[in-house]
């Protein structure tokens, strides 16, 4: 067992360790060099993840190295990479820089550790070492009350639903006899149902669906992503929230064979009750955070199709669409942090900075931005070519097939909600494109800072670049989703 | 095997990408007008290298794009597709000269009209389905900003309501095309998105979608169906058109009506007929086809009669002469097939004239409401003339390209849709009906003091039109160059349908 | 068998009393207190089914469990103190400035 | 050499107005007289050509051209006795009435365009007489019916001009459609017949070339030949302004005169009766069901045309505008050529095309004559009011004598038994006897009641008018001269012909008997000379035309009774006669405006904008999406707890359905 394979969470273990050490020891000035740092360790491990190559068990069966976990990681140290090359201008001159980059690190790790969790015990640790350190970053401006309040409202339900899924976990231990999740599934492979189980997997899609942000377990997100300090906000819709995901694959898919039946029910329920929800209420929103909170929403619910069918297409789409959704969500996020940093440039204290009136003539006061912002946004509507149209693309494929193949109306009905919804989706973004580049600016161009742009190009370059050359990250996703021993 | 068409969408792009980095309107619209140029050049090359015997694609090529599916950068044209090509290439760059004198972000708005070239031109030539996909949702957005950006006073509602409605058909008629590949990829046990293996299969399918309600084959035939006609745009499913068409600029009506309607048609032949004979219920299908494109014909016809802005009438005009396209087409007679064919060609000619007259009145008059005009052939003598020649091309006069399209429908179609055609006849008088009637309140008749001093289109919009004229009285009197090739890929095309429907050819 | 079902009884009844403070304290401390409530029937949970089964993995997933119980409370203490900071009150009906 | 198959000649006869229209429309200006030259010199060209291939072909000789066009169709050349005969009468009158024009048209502005669109329409008309397929001829049909409307709108500036050309273009437009549904009903049977076997085009032959057609005219189902004749009358009774669709053609008297001359009398008017008579294999292979012996589309055209001839002549007493005289005038005698299409055809079969074109021909003579006479008025005294004129004779004696010349020959005034008279009297008279024979024959005699008593109509409003113009004293003081001779020469050539041409009947009739034949196609039946009649049927016509002259003199000259009585607006019969049968009023307003355009066209722009937009896509779609979106949105109330709440909630929920979808 080599742990080169591990060298990505080691590396990132360190570095973040490393960066609070330093923090303590050098002078607020100097504090910007830290997120140099962080970005360099952040580059180097994604870098090791990629050139990963083969698959090994450590730590007594407790962490698993699979394409799945290989593809995850990509997703979450990229999507914090973004973030922090971002936040080299967000918390420029922070005193607290140490501490910031350490959490987002953390986080990082313990979002990988998810991704290769073998074991329900690995999975909640990691689990709850990246909710913990995210809880901080929520309320990082200690001074803003919307940020606290985000943090509270993420903390309360996020401990609450990290509850319901010890709960449920301590059940499936209850029932299996075991944490490990190979051997659960080898249990759940013989034992035939009993009402435990189910109880037991309600209480996951909760623990879960909090973190894919899954109606009804969503409540919190709109209101964390509005007040969350934009990079962050950027972190969880486009990080921690595919930690779900990978969970749910892990232990619904993987581990609960038994109950697949009642897994694809839940799912269909929640995915069309999401995916409705999300984008109906988007439509009225008139803060850019929150409209984005809820596309993201409502993207979770088409990322879930994919427990719907659980063929491996289909588990290849939803991974596609996750890796797709980082870069697009994370990079609209990051697009929104630049007109609030332009905002306030222009009135040092403005409220609510994302407000859609901001927006206006954007294409001419910030083009980069601008026009990133619109490939984001026609990526999340699903337009081709696009990391969003790819994602949308082979789900939805999965589903139609699936549909036919079993001649099911039911699924017909579900992927024909989800094609109404993402033409509906087309209408709020079509709404922000509007102010960018038909209404008239309101303000002088403005000089975009350099690590705002190289992250949000960074994105741009993921979205387009996926969506014209698919055929690697598809090999790939189809290789994770064979992990799962789907059909 | 020489690139023709990789070579034209790319300069295409090029130039549009190009024309978006350019500082001056001038820079900008030159560069528009050497790009559109080229492909119109490289169109003619291709033009005069086409065999009009052969029914295979020709110009055929293919490159690896994503095996894991099965997908292929595939394009080639055939008698379907090279006509709309050349037209594609006809109209951008007398659009471009039409709009020589925007100023209006003007580095945007060619990009733009180039941008519609690449997409337009994508679909007309790609083999496969999902290359074929994706240009037919690029064409959206550039016609959103041309609306939105250029557009009148509800521009905002016009173009979200463009957007999204041909959105939604174009996503019903996606999961059709989801069907139609995972079941040759079922059959032929490797993924393959080529455009003729997922038709060919077709035949294959078979079992229920909803149980005794429809069957998979009906349920894709009328979504594709779907798709095609809500692009056309055929009643009940046109609403999108006129108010697209009254607010968008007159070069984004131009290009709309002249090349996007057209997409749809092409979609009739090019993937509804292959299919038809297949489908379970083939004549209720042609039945349902005939009655939309019938009705779309005599609905149009009666709504353009009923509207008071010059520009929305012209828009219903369009709707009832693409109803032509689908009755043509659901006769499944080769020459009524081919002048279908030759009915989108025409009309995206004849189209171009009237939106353009259209923009030359309001651009001068200030207005386009029929009754706030008249007698402005006083002072706009040039473009009366145009403008009349436009109208009475429209109305089907002979000598004019629209009268041939519109006579080989009625004449071959009667054999197997007697009824639909005498209906669609009823329809002729009024359609010259309302373009006489427009012509005598608007153009005719004593001058509005009341429109101040009017001048006459500038020469550049007036040098445009004339050469559509002259391109359509060329086509009505010598329809051969394209009409041969159309001929010769619709007669195999129909005759199998045909022949195993066992109609009339 | 029979005290199996006694502790799965009453984790479950310290389960639903945690989840009924959550719904309806006011005050973000309760609330919290709740939260430690339902993480422990979990845990109880685990422990009992733990000498069930007779195996450790339970246990030391309880041992786990509670470490990070224990920290998860430190972050919510922390973030309700900077909350009282700034808005004077824990009471968290009046915290909705973020909602529709 | 202008004869043989493969002589560019006969094409010339077409392109030349062709080349001329083109020169005239964009050089014209640069030319005196608006470029009047061109389209003169080209149209003399024209004549000579059409001469020359006469010359040649005559007697028993025909051209015939053909090229393949697009698809199944051709394009091609028929130059048979019907047509030369046409093709000279065309070239020459259009010749006379461009020489005319040329002192007509000289204070207007726009000379060039109207030139140019008569060449144009002479182009147009040529190509209908040379086409050697139907489709050919539809085209060239529309494009005289183009030049028609251009031509009436001449004056676009004045809206009754405007709506007169719209109007004649629609109208038009209706028996156009019924044309074409003609040709697409002939295609479809014809390729019925060649797909089943029952029928092949010689070699080199097209499906709509005109010896196709008749070749295959036996073989079609008799009811649907029926139907595609009857259509193609259809067309016909739009062009030739035949009734029901008459109405356009007065009003078309709002175009220059000149235009009225060539268009609405000589010419494009005639083309109706023209393709009866191209077709007149066709009619006369129809079933005979509604009466023995008479095919039934001869039957509906004998008709239809004797009845117009009598109820447009009724309209002709009261008009007071005298070219709406002389349009109803026309409109009447395009009765009679029908009527002798449909009477004589069952009686002598393809001879009545002979009978029909020479009074075609003689008419074209003198209403040209006519029209250019009351130009010539008109723009002496600048009315076309003939109760402002009067006493013009001492001013205007060429004009006066050859007006009265037209007038006779309109009238038919001749000596019977020695054959001396003027054209009408040749070609009307005749008509007139064939509609006895035919009543001899089947014992109906209606059609020739319609036409003795139009004649006596005939000649009473013709010399009312003239009377009323030239004679009595001046109603209005303008001081009228005569015309230049520019335009005196084409009268003065006109009135000769009017004279002169009935002479030639027995050659005219021998030559076109042969028609059909010479195309290699025997008519259907009906042969079988005409019988002897009795000298009160030939002497009938005559009387009534000098009955009517004496009236008209009696009324109009002595004025032995006061008109005012009856010529009033509370004599109903006047009013009705004024109003032309209301005809306007129905066909223009109530079907036209109100029906068409206020019923239909705006409850189809109500459903639209109202229900399938308004409705389905705006409110039921658009509006309750959003009231969703407000009403979901308020569920998010910022409140914590109530967001415990509904996760424990949908925690219960989601047991709860599992429980009924039987999970547990």
């Amino acid at each position: 067992m080599s742990y080169v394979l591990l060298a990505p969470e080691i590396l990132l273990t360190v570095l973040a360790l490393a960066v609070i050490l330093i923090g303590l020891l050098v002078s607020d000035k100097s504090k910007n060099i830290l997120g140099y740092i962080s970005a360099a360790g952040l580059a180097a491990s994604l870098l090791l993840t990629i050139g990963n190559r083969g698959g090994d068990t450590f730590f007594y069966n407790a962490l698993v190295i699979d394409p799945l976990s290989q593809i995850f990681k990509i997703i979450f140290i990229a999507v914090s990479l973004l973030a922090v090359i971002a936040s080299i201008h967000y918390f420029k001159d922070n005193r607290n820089q140490d501490e910031y980059y350490g959490l987002i690190l953390l986080a990082t790790v313990g979002m990988m550790v998810v991704a290769s969790a073998n074991d329900l015990l690995s999975l909640f640790v990691g689990f709850e070492l990246a909710s913990m350190s995210t809880y901080v970053l929520a309320g990082f401006e200690k001074k803003n009350p919307s940020s606290l309040e985000a943090a509270l409202k993420y903390f309360i339900i996020g401990s609450l639903s990290s509850a319901l899924m010890l709960f449920g976990m301590s059940l499936v231990y209850g029932v299996s006899g075991s944490t490990n999740i190979p051997e659960i599934l080898a249990y759940f492979k013989t034992a035939q149902v009993s009402g435990i189980d189910i109880l037991a997997m309600v209480f996951l899609v909760a623990g879960f669906g909090f973190k894919m942000a899954l109606v009804p377990f969503h409540m919190w997100a709109p209101d964390t992503y509005e007040g969350s300090p934009t990079v962050v906000s950027s972190l969880l819709a486009a990080g921690s929230k595919k930690m779900g995901f990978v969970a749910a694959f892990r232990v619904l898919v993987l581990a609960l064979v038994a109950v697949r039946a009642d897994i694809q029910v839940v799912f269909a329920i929640l995915a069309v009750i999401t995916m409705t929800y999300g984008n109906v209420v988007a439509i009225s929103q008139k803060s850019i955070k929150r409209m984005l909170a809820y596309s993201s929403i409502a993207q979770a619910g088409y990322i879930s199709l994919a427990f719907v069918v659980m063929t491996q297409m289909s588990i290849a789409g939803g991974v596609l669409l996750a890796l797709g959704h980082a870069f697009m969500k994370g990079g609209a996020f990051l697009a929104v942090a630049v007109v609030g940093y332009m905002v306030l440039s222009d009135n040092k204290n403005a409220k609510n900075t994302d407000d859609i009136s901001n927006f206006a003539g954007l294409g001419k006061r910030a083009p980069i931005t601008a026009l990133s912002l619109f490939v984001f946004f026609l990526a999340l509507a699903g337009i081709p070519p696009s990391a969003g149209f790819i994602g949308k693309f082979v789900l939805f494929y999965s589903v139609t097939s699936e549909a036919v193949s079993t001649a099911s109306t039911w699924l017909l009905v579900i992927v024909v909600i989800a094609i109404l919804n993402s033409a509906l989706s087309i209408y709020y973004y079509a709404r922000v494109i509007r102010y960018m580049y038909v209404l008239p600016p309101a303000g002088e161009r403005i000089h975009e800072p350099l690590p705002y742009v190289v992250a949000i190009l960074l994105a741009v370059i993921g979205t387009i670049g996926i969506g014209l050359y698919p055929e690697p990250v598809i090999k790939m996703a189809m290789d994770a989703a064979s992990v799962l021993g789907v059909i | 095997m020489t690139a023709y068409i990789s070579l034209m969408i790319a300069i295409a792009l090029i130039g549009a990408l190009i024309a978006f980095l350019t500082k001056t309107r001038e820079q900008a619209r030159a560069v528009a007008l050497v790009a559109s140029g080229i492909s119109l050049l490289i169109s003619l090359i291709m033009l005069s290298r086409f065999d009009s015997s052969l029914t295979i694609m020709q110009f055929a090529e293919s490159y690896n794009w994503i095996p894991s599916l099965g997908i292929n950068l595939s394009f080639g044209v055939d008698g379907i597709g090279m006509p709309l090509v050349l037209l594609s290439c006809i109209v951008i760059p007398l659009t471009v000269i039409f709009a020589w004198g925007e100023t209006k972000e003007a580095n945007k708005f060619y990009g733009l009209i180039l941008l519609e070239l690449v997409g337009v031109l994508g679909v007309f030539t790609s083999r496969d389905f999902f290359v074929f996909y994706i240009f037919w949702e690029i064409v959206l957005i550039p016609m959103y900003f041309l609306i939105s950006i250029w557009g009148g006073p509800r521009k905002d509602y016009a173009a979200i309501k463009f957007f999204i409605y041909t959105h939604v058909a174009s996503l019903v008629m996606l999961l059709a095309i989801f069907t139609l590949y995972f079941n040759a990829w079922n059959i032929t046990g490797k993924p393959n998105f080529d455009m003729f293996l997922l038709l060919e299969k077709y035949q294959l399918l078979d079992g229920w979608l909803i149980t005794n309600v429809i069957s998979i084959k009906d349920a894709i035939f009328i979504g594709l169906l779907f798709g095609f006609i809500v692009k056309m745009p055929a009643v009940p499913f046109h609403t999108w058109l006129p108010d697209a068409h009254v607010e968008a600029p007159t070069a984004g009506s131009v290009i709309l009506a002249a090349l996007l309607l057209k997409m749809g048609g092409y979609g009739l032949f090019r993937v509804i007929l292959p299919l038809l004979p297949f489908s379970d219920s083939p004549g209720r299908m042609i039945t349902l086809m005939a009655i939309i494109g019938v009705l779309s014909i005599l609905y149009g016809t009666f709504l353009a009669l009923a509207q008071r802005d010059l520009k929305k009438m012209v828009a219903y005009s369009s709707i009832s002469h693409m109803g032509y396209v689908t009755l043509g087409a659901a006769a499944l007679v080769p020459l009524s097939v081919s002048g279908a064919m030759f009915q989108q060609f025409s009309h995206g000619l004849i189209t171009c004239v009237l939106f353009m007259s259209c923009g030359v009145i309001q651009h001068s008059a200030g207005t386009r409401i029929i009754g706030d005009l008249g007698g402005i052939a006083k002072h706009m003598p040039k473009l009366t003339f145009l403008m009349l020649a436009g109208f009475l091309a429209s109305l089907g006069l002979p000598g004019m390209s629209g009268f041939i399209a519109e006579l080989l429908v009625l004449l071959n179609s009667y054999a197997n849709l007697p009824t639909f055609v005498i209906l669609a006849l009823f329809g002729i008088v009024f359609t010259a009906g309302y373009h006489l009637w427009a012509m005598q309140r608007a153009v005719f008749g004593t001058f509005n003091e009341k429109l101040g001093h009017i001048h006459d289109g500038a020469n550049y919009e007036i040098a445009s039109m004339a050469v559509l004229i002259l391109l359509i009285i060329f086509f009505g009197l010598y329809p051969n160059p394209v009409l041969n090739m159309m001929t010769a890929t619709a007669t195999p095309l129909v005759r199998d349908a045909a022949g195993l429907l066992g109609v009339i050819v | 068998m029979a005290d199996l079902y006694m502790y799965l009884i009453i984790s479950a009844v310290i389960f639903t009393i945690g989840s009924y403070g959550i719904i309806t304290q006011r005050s973000g401390i309760k609330i919290l207190m709740c939260i430690e409530l339902m993480l422990n029937s979990a845990n109880l949970n685990l422990v009992a089914f733990s000498s069930f089964n007779d195996n450790a993995s339970g246990q030391v997933f309880a041992l786990f469990s509670i470490a990070i119980a224990a920290a998860e409370a430190a972050i919510g203490f922390a973030i309700l103190v900077a909350l009282f900071r700034v808005r004077d009150t824990i009471n968290l009906d009046n915290i909705n400035i973020l909602r529709w | 050499m202008f004869s043989e198959p493969d002589s560019i000649f006969p094409a010339f006869i077409v392109l030349l107005p062709v080349i001329a229209f083109v020169l005239t429309l964009f050089l014209g200006k640069k030319f005196p007289h608006g470029g009047a030259y061109f389209p003169i010199a080209a149209i003399a060209g024209s004549f000579i050509i059409s001469l020359g291939v006469f010359l040649e072909i005559y007697p028993d000789k025909i051209v015939q051209q053909s090229l393949p066009w697009f698809a199944n169709m051709n394009i091609g050349i028929l130059i048979d006795p019907l047509a030369v005969v046409m093709l000279m009468m065309v070239t020459f009158v259009s010749l006379l009435i461009h020489i005319y024009a040329v002192g007509y048209m000289s204070h207007d502005p726009a000379k060039p365009r109207y030139f140019a669109e008569t060449a144009l329409f002479t182009a147009a008309m040529l190509g209908v007489v040379l086409s050697d397929n139907i489709l050919q001829f539809f085209i060239s049909w529309e494009l005289v019916g183009l030049c028609s409307f251009l031509l009436i709108g001449f004056w676009y500036h004045k809206p009754s001009a405007a709506a007169a050309a719209k109007k004649a273009f629609l109208v038009t437009r209706v028996g156009d459609v019924l044309f074409l549904a003609g040709i697409v009903l002939l295609y479809v049977n014809l390729n019925v017949l060649i797909n089943k076997g029952l029928f092949t085009p010689e070699h080199g032959n097209f499906i709509l070339q005109f010896k196709t057609m008749f070749e295959a005219a036996k073989l079609i189902d008799p009811t649907q030949l029926t139907f595609i004749t009857l259509l193609f009358f259809g067309g016909a009774v739009g062009k030739s302004g035949q009734f029901p669709l008459h109405g356009w053609l007065p009003d078309a008297m709002e175009g220059p005169t000149t235009v009225s001359a060539l268009i609405h009398a000589a010419t494009m008017v005639t083309a109706g009766v023209y393709l009866v008579a191209r077709t007149f294999p066709m009619f006369a292979a129809t079933p005979a069901t509604l009466s023995p012996g008479v095919p039934d589309s001869l039957l509906i055209v004998a008709y239809i045309g004797g009845f117009t001839a009598l109820f447009a002549a009724t309209m002709g007493l009261v008009m007071n505008d005298i070219k709406r005289v002389l349009a109803y005038s026309t409109v009447s005698q395009l009765g009679y050529m029908m009527l002798a299409l449909g009477t004589a055809g069952a009686v002598v079969g393809a001879q009545a095309v002979g009978i029909s074109l020479f009074h075609l021909i003689s008419h074209a003579f003198f209403k040209a004559l006519l029209f250019l006479c009351a130009g010539s008025v008109i723009h002496a005294v600048g009315t076309n009011d003939i109760r402002e004129m009067g006493g013009l004779f001492s001013k205007m004696k060429i004009t006066g004598t050859t007006m009265m010349i037209g007038a006779l020959a309109l009238a038919g005034i001749g000596i019977p038994f020695i054959n001396i008279g003027t054209a009408g009297f040749f070609s009307k008279d005749r008509i007139i006897e064939g509609t006895f024979e035919y009543g001899e024959k089947t014992g109906d005699m209606i059609p020739y009641a319609f036409a003795i008593i139009a004649a006596l109509l005939t000649s009473i409003y013709i010399f009312r008018l003239w009377f009323m113009a030239f004679t009595g004293k001046p109603r209005s003081e303008r001081h009228p001269h005569e015309s230049p001779n520019v335009m005196t020469r084409p009268l003065m050539i006109l009135a000769f012909l009017a004279l002169i041409f009935g002479f030639t009947h027995l050659g005219f009739y021998g030559y076109l008997e042969k028609n059909f034949e010479l195309m290699g196609v025997e008519v259907a039946g009906h042969e079988g000379e005409a019988a002897a009649t009795s000298p009160i049927v030939v002497l009938l016509p005559v009387l009534v035309g000098v009955l009517g002259f004496l009236i008209a003199y009696a009324i109009y000259y002595k004025r032995i009774l006061n008109m005012s009585k009856i010529v009033s607006s509370n004599n109903p019969l006047y009013k009705l006669l004024l109003n032309r049968y209301y005809e306007p009023t129905i066909g223009a307003d109530m079907i036209g405006v109100k029906l068409t355009h206020g019923v239909v066209a705006q409850s189809g722009e109500f459903v639209d904008r109202k229900i399938i937009d308004g409705l389905i896509i705006d409110n039921i779609i658009g509006k309750t999406t959003f009231c969703l979106g407000e009403i979901a949105r308020k569920l998010q109330t910022g409140v914590v707890q109530n967001y415990a709440s509904v996760t424990l909630l949908g925690v219960g929920l989601l047991l709860i359905v599992l429980k009924l979808v039987g999970g547990i």
